[in-house]
């Protein structure tokens, strides 16, 4: 079986940190990948009132048969209090029941926008882009409708750019007081930026992102150093906790044991158990 | 404001014209392909991602061989791949002009290979909308509406690129997107129940399959099994989509293969990834691998019984029980 | 049992038109009360293969039970191949897929307008009308979106009048060429109007009220005597045919045998089948 | 514009504001009134004609006294019937104000005496739509969006007196209606099914119910059986309404009576019919006997078992296997 210790992948980290933010009692609408098992981590420990929506329609699975490889798959259905289509979850989220959206993305920028569909020059080369990335999926919605987000993505300095190549959700837009709402979307926008190196909120006033907590082995300097934008500095950073046994070992042992989403360190060792 | 498929009174005159009696609807696949898809239709793609994929009338339609199509999907994996594929190694037989969508990779499975050969070439019309917007124009189209309201893609670059329209909500004073409807000319639906008339009973998540049926002017249905319509409507709660939605059925079991069906089997992971490392040579303009497949898979078959056919019978029966353990409570 | 016989009330007449005039193989949205009765004689007679939609939601059930006492009742879903609720039943109507609506109406004018909301005048006494009928239902979405209506109603004076005092269903509106579509209304319009004494069409270019056809003991002049407007005449009025034993029986004995619906003649007895 | 209920802000901000984790929510009918309903409120009732009227609800809503209630349905038989009938013979204790509606009456039951009676009197303030208009408002609440565009009540008077607007579709070109969301405070549903939490199988049709969860602040919902959460959820397509959509969850066997509840009991004729009789004089200013009637049936009971049992045990089984004739091939 799988030794746990002190030894931890950044992928690991950033699982256990989306977990962390996750508030028990809560509905979170929860995009595919990443947030997934942040979401299934959270309930397995310190979260197990937190109701998941997924994009598909289902609403609240009991998600004991595994985690999901898709927001559809028979895994978010079994067990369910309610399923339907994307129409309807995407109702839902416009109606006000989502309290949170989770979800990953390919760039951000210091206003929480994000980027999913493209990397090179917008609109000149949108039918012939140096990137073609998957497009929004439910991301736009999630970012449009939810009453806050949460974002979670590895913390590379390309990802972290003054401005995007392409807005795909909207976060603060360009921070003006009242943008979200004078553009008419829902909801009060990101809540915060899960990272591999921290994890970040956004300035009431400015609304730029601001750096709450590095994550071990990271500092202020480091996180800066690995973003391609200025960052507000919290007057109070602090050091996010390292990740304990028990959720290094739901992840490795009970959540994905395959290591099919998350890396595990090279020795963590696992029975074939799918 | 240009409409691809039909325009709103187009797709209500073909439907008021249309026979929308109870009859027997079952034909093989190869019929349903020929007697409704023509060339350059826009065509909808039914499930969600990985699940409920309409597999085998994609592979159908690839034998056919099509030109200048239009798909529509919220977010499609390996029904995009086959036929984006398709056209990648033999675009004078296949051909797709426009996509009008949400998302084409894999979630878990990772990006599409096959789109990021076709879309960084520019071998693709794109419209970019999000899952709900896409979702919402077919509901539009099923509701007999030319257009729904909607929250995204507000302040996104979406809205640049797309017929999405911004107005004044004439109640509150705020900006709210209508997004025009759609109506596809045919839509591919693959659901594990049918009767003989068209009634689909559609288990887990219904996607945006029924909005699909009832949006487009003509639809097919494929199903793991046919079953009276005495027993399918004993709990009529159970239907999703109604008889006079549907064109055509045709049972074909394992249909949505190697994507997901719930209750009947899980996804194949290892075909979904195999594919894939083979389309991963398009980006190097190495088609031989790809083609390759479609020879032993597609071209080479006569029909997609025979594709799954060429699975070992023990690897069928593994998708089948992972999914039979994905609702144990059930049994 | 019921003795069958030459005698018959002219509410019997009226569903037996009713019945008469639909086509086997159409989609037809039923409304409440008589449309019900004639579209359950159709489907035993002439016309096994239509197919009812309900507007609470049923579409095409068995209707093996009896005749269902509201369009929304446990009869209306029971083997039916499909049932969800209002907005489904409405939408699909929107969509195109309802061939016929078949609808009662409390007031109609020469352009197949109807009213079954209030008399008095309108818009003065709109909140304490002479006589407040029940409201649209769902009369006026039918009227709206059916792609034809067929019109049922008993044959008074009163109720055919040059102006309606409240316009509930749309119908050919004032009659002027492409009145319904300038106005945004979907379908052709006003298809048949049957009464007790009449069955009456519509003129297709002016789009007034044409007599068709007389029911047994009528003329063109006794209809038009209790017709508060002028009616158009049809060349080739001719007389409908009475009611067959059969059609009688099938009213008296399987769908209606306690006479809940459709008085019968006095004689006519029947046992409590109920 | 004005709204009645919430507006579109308020109705989002009440939801965010509100616990919806899955908690127990059962209490007594009484807890629920006097915890959700106030004085002023826009109550939507659940059900269609007289299926599935909310009946418990109301007559425990009636026993409670409100002033200056505004009502929203599409069509309501006797759950308005009792309604009106305590404002006509006891305005002091129980006043509506206005109605949002398409139908009150009965179809083969006949017209409501009640409804007459006070309408025209002049004591109602009136809002008249279609059904489909009234749906689509509770689904327009219940999908967040301020308006959801539908054909009808163009060319016609209803028009002229509701809030509806007719705006050129910018698509299209030509008129549409705007239908402008209803967010009532309350929504009072009578569903077959429920869990502890709230989630709730309706069989039959769902009428407008699941919309109106959804789009109201608060839900009441009153059923047959509260079953266990895992039972519940074994086929989760049979869920109607989601239990975040639902604040009180009350076990009332017969809830609807007279009105029907698929699988559980058909239509009490005789009961509705005699409610009518006596309803009938106060055309001719004469409340005596609908007054005996609600000192019987309604203030002269504790509570719904109360009025239940003043049917005799035989009578109650007539409704429930005519009921039980009307599905028979399911047995």
């Amino acid at each position: 079986m799988i030794i746990a210790g002190t030894e931890y992948t950044p992928q690991e980290m950033l699982v256990i940190a989306g977990s962390r933010v996750l508030e028990n009692g809560k509905v979170v609408f929860v995009g595919t990948g990443l947030p997934m098992i942040a979401t299934l981590l959270a309930r397995k420990t310190h979260a197990p009132g937190i109701t998941a929506v997924f994009e598909a329609g289902a609403v609240d699975p009991a998600l004991e048969s595994g985690l999901p490889f898709s927001v559809g798959d028979s895994r978010t259905s079994s067990g369910a209090s309610y399923v339907r289509g994307l129409n309807s979850a995407f109702e839902m989220t416009q109606r006000g029941f989502c309290d949170f959206g989770f979800v990953g993305g390919a760039e951000i920028d210091p206003f929480g926008n994000l980027n999913s569909t493209m990397m090179g020059k917008f609109p000149e080369d949108y039918m012939k882009p140096a990137t073609r990335l998957p497009g929004s999926g439910g991301a736009s919605d999630m970012a449009s409708s939810c009453e806050r987000t949460i974002l979670i993505m590895p913390h590379e300095r390309r990802r972290f750019n003054k401005k995007l190549n392409y807005i795909t959700s909207p976060g603060y837009l360009d921070g003006s007081p009242g943008a979200r709402k004078k553009a008419g979307l829902l909801g009060k926008g990101p809540y915060r930026v899960i990272t591999t190196k921290a994890i970040l909120g956004f300035d009431d006033k400015t609304h730029r992102m601001k750096l709450l907590q590095t994550m071990p082995g990271e500092t202020a300097a480091s996180v800066q150093a690995a973003t391609g934008f200025e960052l507000l500095m919290d007057p109070n950073i602090t050091a996010f906790d390292p990740p304990t046994e028990t959720e290094l070992r739901m992840i490795r042992e009970v959540i994905d044991p395959l290591g099919f989403f998350v890396k595990k360190p090279q020795k963590a060792q696992v029975l074939y158990q799918f | 404001m240009f409409w691809t498929g039909l325009t709103p009174d187009e797709a209500r005159a073909a439907l008021v014209d249309k026979d929308k009696s109870r009859r027997d609807k079952r034909c093989t696949l190869k019929e349903a392909v020929d007697a409704f898809i023509k060339d350059g239709d826009n065509v909808a793609i039914g499930g969600f991602v990985n699940i409920r994929q309409p597999i085998a009338t994609c592979h159908e339609m690839i034998r056919h061989g099509f030109k200048d199509m239009t798909f529509s999907f919220q977010s499609s994996g390996m029904a995009m791949d086959y036929l984006g594929g398709a056209m990648a190694i033999a675009p004078d037989h296949f051909s797709i002009r426009r996509i009008e969508f949400a998302y084409w990779a894999h979630e878990s499975f990772g990006l599409s290979p096959v789109f990021r050969y076709l879309a960084e070439r520019g071998k693709l019309e794109l419209e970019d909308w999000s899952n709900y917007n896409m979702s919402a124009r077919f509901k539009a189209g099923a509701m007999g509406v030319p257009f729904l309201p909607t929250r995204g893609p507000l302040g996104s670059d979406i809205l640049e690129k797309c017929r999405a329209k911004v107005m004044e909500c004439p109640f509150t004073g705020t900006p709210i997107v209508l997004v025009p409807a759609s109506h596809p000319n045919v839509a591919i639906l693959h659901v594990q129940t049918a009767d003989q008339y068209g009634n689909c009973i559609i288990r887990g998540t219904e996607a945006t399959c029924p909005e699909m049926a009832m949006a487009a002017a003509h639809t097919i249905v494929t199903c793991e099994q046919i079953v009276p319509h005495e027993l399918l409507t004993r709990k009529p709660r159970d239907i999703a989509i109604p008889f006079f939605a549907v064109d055509a059925v045709v049972q074909v079991p394992f249909g949505a293969y190697p994507t997901s069906c719930r209750r009947h089997y899980y996804f194949n992971k290892e075909h979904i990834a195999s594919f894939h490392a083979l389309a991963k040579h398009l980006t190097m303009e190495d088609k031989k691998p790809l083609t390759a497949y479609y020879d032993d898979y597609i071209w080479g078959v006569q029909d997609f019984g025979e594709f799954i056919d060429t699975f070992p019978v023990r690897k069928i029966l593994e998708e089948y029980h992972s999914e039979m353990r994905n609702f144990e409570k059930l049994m």
